[in-house]
């Protein structure tokens, strides 16, 4: 096996920083974790943490909007079809100051799993979403959202209604709203959908929470051609915290009780608070354009090339500083 | 022109100068298929074609410079599956001709200098890794710096599950950069091909300002077989079909393959970039 | 408040003391009914108020300041049908106590000073003619012109046919106000009240940063009647209602009347207006 | 009966200007009529425009885009739901020149009044035309649309998707579109759904169009609870192109052949061509602040208010002035 962290170190290449130099804007806390050398001994397996992460009784959108934040005002529709009850919003107040509060949600129960489609929403949720956005931006409120989706809803009906179109779009607005924006992976971060909801100037996960390309399940089918194999999968698809964490796909870990989330919600939603409340504070103080520029790059970074052998490459230029010129 | 089999993913005769038509069964001799834009003339079935070979039929004669071409995969998840990324990404290589499932250059089409980015999928199912987001993305930023049009031809089943998490923020980088052509009023034109699915359909390949599809082309986010699995209903007649797609309001136009290049064209001369960049914000 | 018999447009009792709800029938008295806002206290249903009780149930004590009071309508039609416009309008003026559909002014809404703008069914079914139209365009260019929210209840029928393209073109004239408002980042809250549709429906009404609406409200583009009609369809239980609209995704809320106050005030105090008019382009 | 002048002087004494100014903007030629006098005895009742107006052999949107512009391509989908064959829309070349072009589409025959709803849009129709709207601002190319719909369609389903804010946003939209927009009646202005379409620098209309708040047969039905009194309505409710002209909805009308449009559809949009083109031409030269407050004052101005006796109504000084205190 090659050394998991030659990767990492390619990343830093190509990213003109070193790991030790961690995720570069965040600073650990008694409230977040950035380094998963933090985590020692309670660092788990990845199938431990699948498990954990859709773990029936795990805090879910409303019951952790309602804890981090007072006088929740849902907001429904998406002025275009339907209101989706597979992803919430509205807005909250955290610390006296409004913010626009957007998430995915699954159910407690059975019952409220199918009104809730098991968190998996269709294309009018993403619009739900993407017009919530819309408001943050126009009253330059701060847009927390979280997410918590096995992924987008995959029926005929989502299909047509152009799941793909939903999903690209709220992409694509959050990459450019402006106005602040932190993500919390609560749960399950599953693929596209999930992402939809992702971009963000500060990505945290809860530490047990999990985000992939594909489940488990259905990388084992197509991978190993039997979903037995999903396990195996898990491990491979470096999809739990300290992964994401590592590959730098979040910025942080938001500590769980001993026993994991469902144990206790309250705690759970302090830690989130205390996570969040930072760096609502700091993006606030942020311009615009400076904001904005922070957040192209720091997906602009994600992913690992290899240039030509022979030719170390520079620390990239940000590339807002090449278009102008600076 | 390097002569190509055109692969067809069912029946057809292993033979180095027939290919039988998947959809008419008709027996056709390959080169007559290469001249015809390999496009079967009794049904007129769109084949699969490499990278290569659409920009061949895309970009005026002479004028393609290929960029990032030996930017390569690394294996940042050290994944292994029944066997190694680093040997399926060689094998892709060896296949398709190609160093990953994009080839990206600067063109001119229709006598418009633009960005190109051409998916083959040949390679590993013109999966959407580092390099494929790696090299949009650059053909964007080029797009932007030098205020020409970037036109992406898509080819894709989705993103690349070797490189996990990595892959999927291929979406977001991509979009990044695309959403800024837009607000800078830079024309970007995406054109759908077969298969084009997953986060390449759930990110650039939807948004462009045109959507142009290949007929027939099967265009959807979840597999159909996912969708049919997950559901167990049975699907409507042509679902996820681009002429199904476009009747749902997601495609501007299905194009027959021999009228792309004039379509795209006529498109690229009438959405000019904005004289002046109005800024995003510095 | 002047007391004033709550119109239930079924079966009801001419009594000056009692009133029937429509929905549940109890007998309800009238001092109580007004005391309960005009909500049957038995069976929640919410009885159409005019617009000066609105604006007591809305405005903080002594706030309201209305402006364009003495606004009337001409007769740029010379419109006849079973009596003349002029006349209708001199009924309509009695029957409400109105000069028009809209009363308009400042007021403070939970402490935040707001334009405001309530329509009034009694007086001819709440239509829209021109006075409407520059009424509520007024309290919007007032609205930006001070940075202030505006707030908009809706009750009406639609445009006013007695004055022809003329009260159709008032859509354009409200949302080229509106719009302003949204570029400016200048909150508008639109609460629907029953019934609102039409030309309404189908302008401002449908486009508030915040669409609240009461409960089992009628609100509807085309008439159910006319739907039904023209379709020979049977309708769906529920159609064209407040809850219905709210799952069809375009409203917010549907707000008892009770809270409606709080509700309104609580979205006030979040969205504030944009500190720096960022401009539509001048 | 009042003398029906005495609207229009409430008018000019609103707007500031007397009616022998014409509508200020357009100068009157051949290819314009900008003062009804000009019609003389050409002047139809109002029912026989109805009748001219829904003649089934009418020159319809496509008829008239393919004989006024060159190499329409055709664009489909509103990218939410579906797309819409009763309005039509995309790019076309005027004098070389590329515009985006919208109309409601009817059909010429029974078969493709039925596939086109005859030119009944649903919400998906008017979304269709938002997204190309917002084509045309962003590559700064004109826009000009086409009006003929007996309105919008009032089915069940076209409700549920809504229809009524579909209209709203398409009226909100071209009110602040940032790129110059000529409108044109063809046929049928059938209330909402077609000032959908409306919204407009320059608007005007063929000769024998209506444009009306309501359709003659349903005022009939609620004002005098017959649908016999149809024609009477259609007097009364002033829809004809003169009673447009004089109440300043169009700027100005665009001849007809002698028997109508439907009699030669090439000379129909020959004087469509010559009608717009001096008007796109006339308004690529404004700046796009300058176009945006001219088309707010186009609007503005509409309507017949009285002010309080006694109190004579200065001329209305422009919004926009007012605002930035110039
Ligand atoms: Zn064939
Ligand atoms: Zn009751």
């Amino acid at each position: 096996m090659r050394d998991p962290l030659a990767a990492l170190r390619e990343i830093a290449t190509l990213g003109g920083r070193s790991p030790s130099e961690g995720n570069g804007h965040l600073v650990a806390g008694d409230e977040l974790i950035t380094d998963t050398a933090a985590l020692g001994s309670a660092r788990i397996s990845a199938w431990e943490a699948v498990k954990l992460a859709r773990e029936l009784h795990r805090p879910h959108s409303i019951e952790i909007i309602e804890r981090v934040f007072t006088r929740f005002q849902e907001m429904h529709g998406d002025r275009l079809f339907r209101d989706d009850p597979a992803i919430v919003g509205g807005i909250a107040e955290l610390a006296g100051r409004p913010v626009v509060v957007v998430g995915q949600q699954k159910g407690a129960s059975t019952e409220e799993n199918i009104q809730r489609n098991f968190g998996m929403p269709h294309p009018e949720g993403y619009r739900k979403a993407i017009r919530l956005y819309r408001l943050a931006e126009r009253f330059q409120l701060p847009l927390v959202t979280l997410i918590d989706t096995p992924g987008a809803f995959p029926g005929p009906e989502a299909e047509e209604r152009g799941q793909a179109e939903a999903i690209a779009k709220s992409i694509e607005v959050m990459t450019g709203l402006r106005t602040p924006i932190v993500a919390v992976v609560l749960g399950e971060g599953g693929s596209g959908g999930a992402l939809a909801l992702g971009v963000a100037d500060v990505v945290l996960s809860l530490q047990n929470a999990i985000y992939s390309v594909i489940s488990p399940e259905g990388a084992a089918a197509i991978l190993w051609r039997t979903a037995g194999e999903a396990e195996r999968a898990a491990r491979s698809l470096r999809l739990a915290g300290p992964d994401l964490l590592e590959l730098r796909i979040v910025d942080g870990l938001i500590p769980e009780p001993p026993a994991g989330a469902h144990t206790d919600h309250d705690r759970t939603a302090a830690n989130i608070k205390a996570a969040i409340a930072p760096q609502l504070e700091r993006l606030a103080r942020k311009a615009t354009a400076e904001l904005l520029a922070e957040r192209y790059e720091r997906f602009r970074r994600i992913g690992v090339v290899v240039e030509p052998a022979g030719e170390p490459v520079a620390p990239r230029r940000p590339w807002w500083k090449k278009v102008l010129g600076r | 022109m390097r002569l190509r089999m055109p692969f067809a993913r069912r029946r057809e005769l292993p033979s180095h100068l027939w290919t039988q038509c998947p959809d008419c069964a008709e027996m056709l001799f390959n080169k007559q298929l290469v001249r015809n834009m390999n496009v079967c003339p009794k049904c007129e079935h769109h084949f699969k074609i490499g990278a290569r070979e659409r920009i061949e039929l895309l970009a005026d004669k002479g004028t393609f410079e290929e960029r990032d071409a030996d930017l390569t995969s690394g294996d940042p998840l050290s994944f292994v599956d029944s066997k190694p990324y680093r040997e399926r990404i060689e094998a892709a290589r060896i296949k398709s001709g190609a160093t990953d499932a994009v080839i990206t250059g600067t063109a001119a089409v229709g006598g418009v200098p633009v960005e190109l980015a051409v998916m083959d999928f040949d390679f590993i199912g013109g999966s959407m890794g580092s390099v494929v987001g790696e090299k949009i993305t650059r053909a964007a930023e080029r797009a932007l710096a030098r205020r020409a049009p970037l036109v992406v031809v898509s080819a894709s089943g989705g993103a690349r599950m070797q490189e996990g998490t990595l892959a999927l923020m291929q979406m977001a980088k991509i979009l990044s950069a695309v959403s800024r052509l837009g607000d800078a009023g830079i024309p970007y034109i995406s054109v759908l091909t077969d298969p084009t699915t997953g986060g390449v359909l759930a990110s650039f390949a939807s948004l462009g300002d045109v959507v142009l599809a290949e007929p027939k082309a099967y265009i959807g986010f979840s597999g159909a077989r996912v969708t049919d699995q997950t559901i167990g209903e049975r699907l409507p007649a042509g679902f996820q079909r681009a002429e199904f797609v476009l009747e749902h309001g997601f495609i501007d136009q299905v194009v027959p393959r021999a009228q792309l290049k004039e379509r795209i064209a006529f498109f690229l001369a009438a959405l000019r970039p904005k004289p002046v960049d109005l800024g995003w914000g510095l």
